[in-house]
């Protein structure tokens, strides 16, 4: 078989050879099984009808698989030429000339995301730890408050509880406090470079931490209730605000980028290409 | 419709592209490919029953338990682990194109999955006459058989396997390029050994060890 | 305050009709939300009226009134009791973060599909500009989804923890609940000399327990565990559900601070009645739970002569078997416990009313198809006029 | 141009080699043995989608019963046991008879052509796979007939599609029926793992010159995913199958729990199951948009990496997260909060596959045909189904929502929102290239208008009711709990849902004969099943093709801005 002339004939195609036996092995093992919930004799048929079925599927297969060669369609019958109505492509105005873009234009690498959470996570805990051995003489109050968004034990516990050492509250909060941080670390390198170029320590640093400020100050009798029972406002905001004068900074300085903020909003997000004007 | 139109219908100028010319294009064997997926989704089988042995160790309400009538059967698992030696020392043969040492090596390792699957016999005939431990008695029974008789059950059909390959052989329809066959068939063998040694562990070593339950 | 806002904001959106129902459950509040609800649930009335008539279907259509009164809309927005609170404060969150993705997301698609959808000839000529994609919008798409999913993280473990791991104060009642197919029983538990605890007496399908305040609360501790297969016990307004399943004891709490007669339901699919395997967990203040509980302990006197053939009956059926009736020869145990069954408001878990005619239709055939075809008890294809002994017999139990 | 009639074997008047049997038209002797003796990827494609529709359409029937039988209170249409044979065998046949050969009638009929191969990897394991499924769902339906009656065969099966133990035990489930159930699934496993091998080996060893795995189409890859996930995650539903077997032919005590067995653990090795084939079910839905969407917005895929990855992702997190079907049956904290945190997690890949459609269609052109009009309604439903998925994942509120008819109405705006939608945008979509005829487009805007409503009229009071505290699997309810409306909008939206399935299948028909003619890519599309003929040859392709990019047609139709450029 495998001498076939037609085997390198490019008129003629090798296809598998039609057959019945994965039928007659299907069906055998249907009838097997369903012999369980009829009769004995329903098994014993399909038994007899899978061992057929394989014996015959093996000598389809074995030594080779049997095909056959099918010859190809007259040349008038095959696939057109490709056509396309739409020949013309829109262009882009920004990244490269031609048509299409993928945006790596300029973010900053996520290494400075990383590193920036991190430096601004690490000050806003020394800043809130320093809160809470002046304010309540202790540093595990605002390791706890923050745990107590996950722990039931903290989140109904007394003054008293909360200033004491926890481990299982000290454990979530830096799990928490180092997941949170290096996220929001890695927005930044999104974020930063379609801010407005002047004042960027200002859109950085101080506008991001009071939006999410306020967004938390919403949801915290919900999400924290024993923080929002014990919050200090100004200190809290200062946290925050250090959190993102630091990130910011640290990102900003870890690789410059093009900034892009003369581009438009649907530009700057990447998902779309403005055609080029005309 | 010119022939100049069904060159079109082509993608012309890739073939002609040198870059594409020069890599050639290589794709995994699908034997193997199959092969693999296929003791993937044996290993998805066995480890379900496995965990239900694990989980069923020690919670069996009454007797027989496991350190009562399990014995390690060490001469069946040096025959059965033994066997992928030997089945590697024919897939060589066959490679070398010696059919001779290939039939003999080929023989050795279905001999001893024989000796294997006949002590398996014997072990499951003592049990249940003698120890009075069967399928219904307790959980331990019907962790252990269906663990240990889904295990016999792909060694038999490793050997059916194995015998389809000998026969062939001597009937000297075995030729050379039929090596991938036997490669994909001694992977299945390596693969049922190792779960031998995970069974051998689990069932014979652990559980006789054990009489609490593992997990809560 | 908040909170309180959201609530309201919650039931405003989900639920326009049950506003009232639980804030003033009064006997007849089925029907009145009828008359307070719009007029397209009018026309919804209507098209239910006349589909009843069309189909035939059986008369029983409300649920009759009770002392205390019935709550049988058990929304899960409108909690009565301290977890099912705790899962509320829960699900306000988790409920507003949802509506805020889905309407970001939702004004985007919908955005999207206007501004681009194709207007005119030309746009069938010009393909657009080919993106492929943008590295910093997707990051950011996908970050900001995993900082929302840490947070909804921290406030499930917590609400988790507070409920599963919550103490048992020293004044609970506890109780045990066995799930059977398809009725409950109920045992309630006292501690002996020892320190264990065992059944005080034995109730089934109705659970009375005591009620307390948001402030002093009264706990109602339940075992559950089951008979045959795996069953849930849910009244929503008390708490979530927890399985009964056979071989394990689950837990269960509540605190009820409002009282009434509280519908819950069997919610694990358990067989063929599943559906009429009902709960009523009725809380009522505590001397009249404990006027309750005192007459379920006391042994019911020898049947008086006027029924003694019911009695006799009942014993020489098959009744006694599967019933106990103390103080009797009848000590089965796979049917509910008969002693006090006319303390009971309905029959088969829940089937039907506990009227004297239910009764006797019950005791005739419980597979009849208006009371519980396919529950186990079978028909025991008495005469009528036996039927009326042994109901005669039934109805001073109590 | 070359009109050929649509449908003829363009082989057939070739006279040098005789064809398949049968591959003459006419006779339907022909026919019939044609489809028994095939081993073509593309028939078996069209034979699994025939049969599943067929299955689906007596499930729907069987839906509709219980539908009316809810309709309103204490309604005496249907007893008990008819009612839970019914849940039973609709739930067990929407699920695998409906949702798995439709996956794999698009795997089946795409993937070859999508990857340039001239068949399956394996052909005749192909049609094992499907004769196996079609028997084993036969076998599944013979039981009703069987009833009583033949053999005392015992019935249709009633202890729902997942089947908990003890309820199958002897005990609780006497004569044959539940065994129906178990053999037939355990047979149909046989036949998915092996069609899933099948694809796997074929994606992987048959693509054409240059289709590296980076240039697949995106349903080729999620097709890796989904036959993946079936691989490993059928057989615990097998083992599982023959541990009950066991327990009830052989008195075997896995789940006896008097004999110290465990009825959690069926529900553990169920789930480890039942959890991933969610995602087989779903994943080739998202294959299908992810085709579907960027051709009618005339812009590639958005963000192709982050696509597949995210694909990944939910396959690998979704092999960790069964438990969380298991919430109220009494686990410790520690591990409700572990599926719960687990649960969460596949929410973001989710997340971002929403995203990056939406970024397909951004700044795109998007032609609002019928394949892209359904793509849009599965985004918008797939997005409840996926916030409610949120919502049941908090364990605290799945213990209200769980076993309710939330779930209900959660996991239809997953399936019918999310998978049938998109496998009604495949129909209309590929079905000029299966037939060489468009579908009627008025015939597909009824279709999706009325489905749409129906669907949103029928699914959406179920979560309210659900909060109402409805639980899930009543045969009947009584009036007065707050239920009552919502049964009935239900009610009403599946007529509504019926009457476009009725258009649907009308226009299956009308359009075979009736419709418009394709041609050879009617959608101006990019992937290498239009570069064949509508219908394709038995083989295919002529000659073997070679790609340089994820959009082979693209670089053909642009041969002065190609893609392969840019990739």
């Amino acid at each position: 078989m495998s001498d076939d002339p037609r085997k390198h004939d490019p008129d003629y195609v090798e296809l598998p050879t039609p057959t019945a036996w994965p039928i007659v092995t299907a069906f055998g093992l249907t009838l097997l099984f369903a012999g369980l919930v009829t009769a004995l004799a329903v098994s014993v048929v399909g038994l007899i009808c899978a061992i057929i079925g394989g014996i015959g599927w093996f000598t389809d297969v074995f030594p080779h698989p049997k095909h056959e060669y099918v010859k190809v369609r007259p040349i008038d019958q095959q696939p057109d030429p490709y056509k396309t109505s739409r020949r013309s492509v829109s262009h882009l105005k920004v990244g490269s000339s031609h048509h299409r873009a993928r945006y790596p234009e300029a973010i900053h690498p996520y290494s400075a995301g990383l590193l920036g959470g991190l430096a601004g996570g690490a000050v806003m805990a020394v800043l809130a730890v320093a809160y809470g051995l002046i304010a309540k003489g202790s540093i595990w109050w605002p390791v706890n408050l923050l745990a107590a968004a996950a722990v039931p034990s903290l989140a109904e516990a007394t003054p008293e509880a909360i200033a004491a050492f926890s481990l299982a509250g000290f454990i979530v909060a830096i799990i928490v406090h180092l997941a949170l941080s290096v996220l929001i670390g890695l927005l930044y390198t999104v974020l930063l470079p379609m801010l407005p170029a002047k004042h960027e320590w200002f859109w950085g640093g101080i506008v991001p931490p009071l939006i999410w400020t306020a967004l938390i100050s919403a949801s915290m009798p919900m999400i924290n209730p024993a923080l929002a029972k014990y919050v200090d406002w100004p200190w809290f905001i200062l946290c925050q605000v250090a959190f993102g004068a630091v990130c910011g900074f640290v990102v900003f300085k870890t690789a410059r980028v093009e900034t892009m903020q003369s581009w438009s909003f649907a530009e700057k997000m990447g998902i779309e290409a403005q055609e080029k004007e005309k | 419709m010119s022939a100049e139109n069904v060159n079109a219908g082509q993608p012309q100028h890739f073939i002609n592209d040198p870059a594409d010319e020069s890599t050639p294009w290589v794709l995994p064997s699908p034997r193997r490919v199959g092969i693999i997926c296929l003791i993937l989704t044996e290993t998805a089988l066995f480890s379900i029953f496995v965990v239900a042995y694990l989980f069923y160790i020690g919670r069996s309400l009454n007797g027989p338990f496991p350190a009562d009538v399990l014995h390690l059967p060490v001469f069946a698992s040096v025959c059965l682990i033994g066997s992928s030696f030997t089945i590697m020392a024919a897939e060589f043969a066959l490679k070398k194109a010696n059919h001779a040492l290939f039939n003999l090596w080929w023989g050795i390792t279905m001999l001893l999955g024989i000796i294997f699957i006949v002590y398996t016999g014997l072990e499951w005939h003592e049990l249940i006459y003698e120890k009075n431990l069967t399928i219904r008695t307790n959980v331990f029974g019907s962790t252990f058989y269906s663990l240990v008789g889904l295990h016999a059950s792909h060694v038999i059909v490793g050997l059916f396997l194995l015998g389809s390959v000998l026969v062939s052989s001597f009937r000297g329809k075995l030729h050379h390029d039929h090596h991938e066959h036997v490669e994909v068939i001694s992977w299945y063998w390596h693969f049922v050994d190792a779960v031998w040694i995970v069974v051998l562990g689990v069932v014979y070593i652990l559980s006789v060890h054990m009489d609490a339950p593992l997990m809560p | 305050m908040r909170i309180k806002g959201l609530v309201f904001f919650a039931r405003i959106c989900y639920l326009p009709c049950t506003v009232n129902a639980a804030a003033a459950p009064t006997h007849d509040s089925v029907v009145k939300r009828a008359g307070a609800a719009g007029g397209w649930k009018f026309a919804a009335r209507i098209i239910v009226a006349i589909s009843l008539l069309a189909s035939g279907a059986f008369a029983q259509t409300t649920i009759p009134e009770t002392d205390p009164p019935l709550r049988p809309i058990q929304n899960m927005f409108e909690p009565l009791s301290t977890p099912a609170l705790k899962i509320h404060e829960t699900s306000i969150p988790v409920l507003l973060i949802c509506a805020a993705i889905f309407c970001v997301v939702t004004t985007l698609l919908v955005f999207i599909v206007w501004k681009f959808r194709q207007r005119n000839e030309e746009d069938r000529h010009v393909e657009p500009p080919q993106v492929y994609g943008s590295s910093h919008i997707e990051l950011a798409w996908t970050v900001i989804p995993i900082i929302i999913t840490v947070v909804l993280i921290l406030i499930t473990a917590r609400t988790i923890g507070e409920i599963q791991n919550a103490k048992i104060p020293d004044d609970a009642l506890r109780i045990r609940v066995i799930g059977h197919q398809w009725w409950w029983e109920v045992h309630y538990l006292k501690q002996n000399e020892n320190g264990e605890w065992v059944t005080d007496f034995i109730a089934a399908n109705e659970i009375h327990v005591p009620v307390g305040t948001r402030e002093e609360p009264k706990m109602t501790h339940m075992i559950l565990e089951s008979s045959d297969v795996i069953h849930s016990f849910w009244v929503p307004q008390l708490a979530g559900k927890t399985d009964l399943v056979p071989n394990r004891k689950n837990e269960l709490w509540i605190e009820p601070w409002a009282t009434g007669t509280y519908l819950g339901n069997c919610a694990e699919y358990c067989g063929t009645q599943h559906a009429k395997m009902k709960i009523r967990v009725i809380v009522e203040e505590q001397d009249v739970y404990e006027a309750w509980a005192q007459n379920q302990r006391t042994p019911p006197p020898p049947p008086p002569a006027n029924v003694a053939l019911g009695h006799k009956l009942f014993m020489d059926y098959a009744c006694a078997n599967c019933h106990t009736v103390d103080g009797t020869i009848a000590d089965g145990v796979f049917g509910p416990d008969l002693t006090k069954l006319m303390t009971r408001r309905t029959l088969g878990s829940g089937a039907v009313d506990n009227t004297p005619e239910n009764l006797f239709k019950w005791v005739r055939d419980p597979q009849a198809a208006d009371m519980k075809p396919g529950c186990l008890m079978p028909d025991m294809k008495m005469l009528d006029s036996e039927v009326r002994e042994i109901v005669a017999y039934l109805e001073t139990l109590k | 141009m070359n009109p050929h009639a649509p449908g003829a074997n363009p082989a057939a008047d070739i006279d040098l080699q005789p064809v398949a049997p049968g591959s003459e038209r006419g006779s339907l002797v022909a026919l019939i043995q044609d489809l028994v003796f095939t081993v073509d990827h593309k028939k078996l494609g069209l034979m699994y989608f025939g049969s599943g529709l067929l299955f689906f359409v007596v499930a729907g029937i069987m839906a509709a019963l219980m539908r009316y039988q809810l309709a309103i209170p204490n309604h005496g249409f249907l007893e008990p046991d008819v009612f839970n044979r019914l849940f039973t065998m609709h739930g067990t046949a929407m699920v695998f008879l409906v949702g798995m050969p439709m996956i794999f009638a698009f795997a089946n009929y795409l993937i070859p052509l999508m990857i340039g191969a001239r068949d399956m990897a394996f052909p005749r394991l192909n049609a094992f796979g499907f004769w196996i499924f079609l028997f084993s769902g036969i076998l599944l339906f013979f039981s009703y007939i069987a009833g009583p009656g033949l053999y005392d065969a015992g019935s249709a099966p009633d202890v729902g599609w997942f089947a908990y133990s003890p309820l199958t035990a002897r005990a609780f489930s006497r004569g044959h029926s539940t065994d129906y159930w178990t053999i037939s699934i355990l047979l149909g496993g046989i036949g998915s793992i092996a069609t899933s091998i099948n694809i796997l080996v074929t994606i992987f060893c048959y693509r054409c010159k240059g289709m590296t795995l980076g240039r697949m189409p995106l349903l080729v890859w999620l097709y890796i995913v989904v036959a993946f996930l079936v691989v490993i995650a059928l057989p615990p539903l097998s083992a599982c199958q023959i541990m009950l077997l066991l327990d009830r032919f052989l008195d075997a005590k896995f789940f006896d729990t008097q004999a110290g067995g465990d009825a959690v653990l069926w529900q553990h090795f169920f789930w480890i199951f039942g959890h991933p084939e969610v995602y087989i079910l779903i994943l080739p839905g998202f294959a299908i948009a992810s085709e579907v969407i960027p051709v009618f917005s005339r812009k590639p895929i958005f963000g192709y990496p982050v696509m597949v990855a995210a694909s990944v992702m939910i396959a690998f997190i979704s092999l960790g997260v069964w438990a969380h079907h298991m919430f109220a049956v009494g686990m410790t904290s520690f591990g409700n909060t572990f599926f719960a945190i687990s649960t969460f997690l596949v929410a973001i890949p989710t997340g971002i596959k929403i995203f990056n459609w939406l970024g397909t269609m951004y700044g795109g052109k998007i032609r609002l045909r019928p394949p892209m009009l359904f793509c849009i309604a599965f985004l918008f439903q797939f997005l409840i189904a996926g916030l409610t998925g949120v919502m049941l994942a908090v364990a605290p509120f799945n213990w209200q929502l769980t076993d309710s008819y939330f779930v209900v109405a959660h996991f239809h705006y997953v399936l019918i929102g999310g998978l049938l939608f998109t496998i009604f945008a495949g129909v209309y979509y590929w079905y000029p290239k299966c037939t060489g005829r468009m579908l009627d487009e008025k015939l597909g805007l009824w279709h999706f208008w009325l489905f749409t409503i129906g669907f949103h009229l029928t699914f959406f009071p179920q979560h309210i009711a659900g909060f109402l505290g409805m639980p899930r699997r009543y045969y009947t309810y009584d009036a007065g709990r707050g239920w009552d409306e919502w049964n009935l909008i239900s009610s009403i939206g599946v007529v509504i849902q019926a009457a476009g399935i009725l258009f649907f299948v009308y226009n299956l028909l009308h359009s075979y004969f009736k419709g418009a003619k394709a041609g050879d890519d009617p959608w101006d599309a990019w992937t290498l099943e239009w570069a064949t003929t509508s219908p394709p040859a038995e083989y295919n392709f002529e000659k073997p093709q070679v790609v340089r990019s994820r959009r082979p047609l693209w670089d053909l139709k642009h041969p002065d801005d190609p893609d392969w450029k840019y990739e």
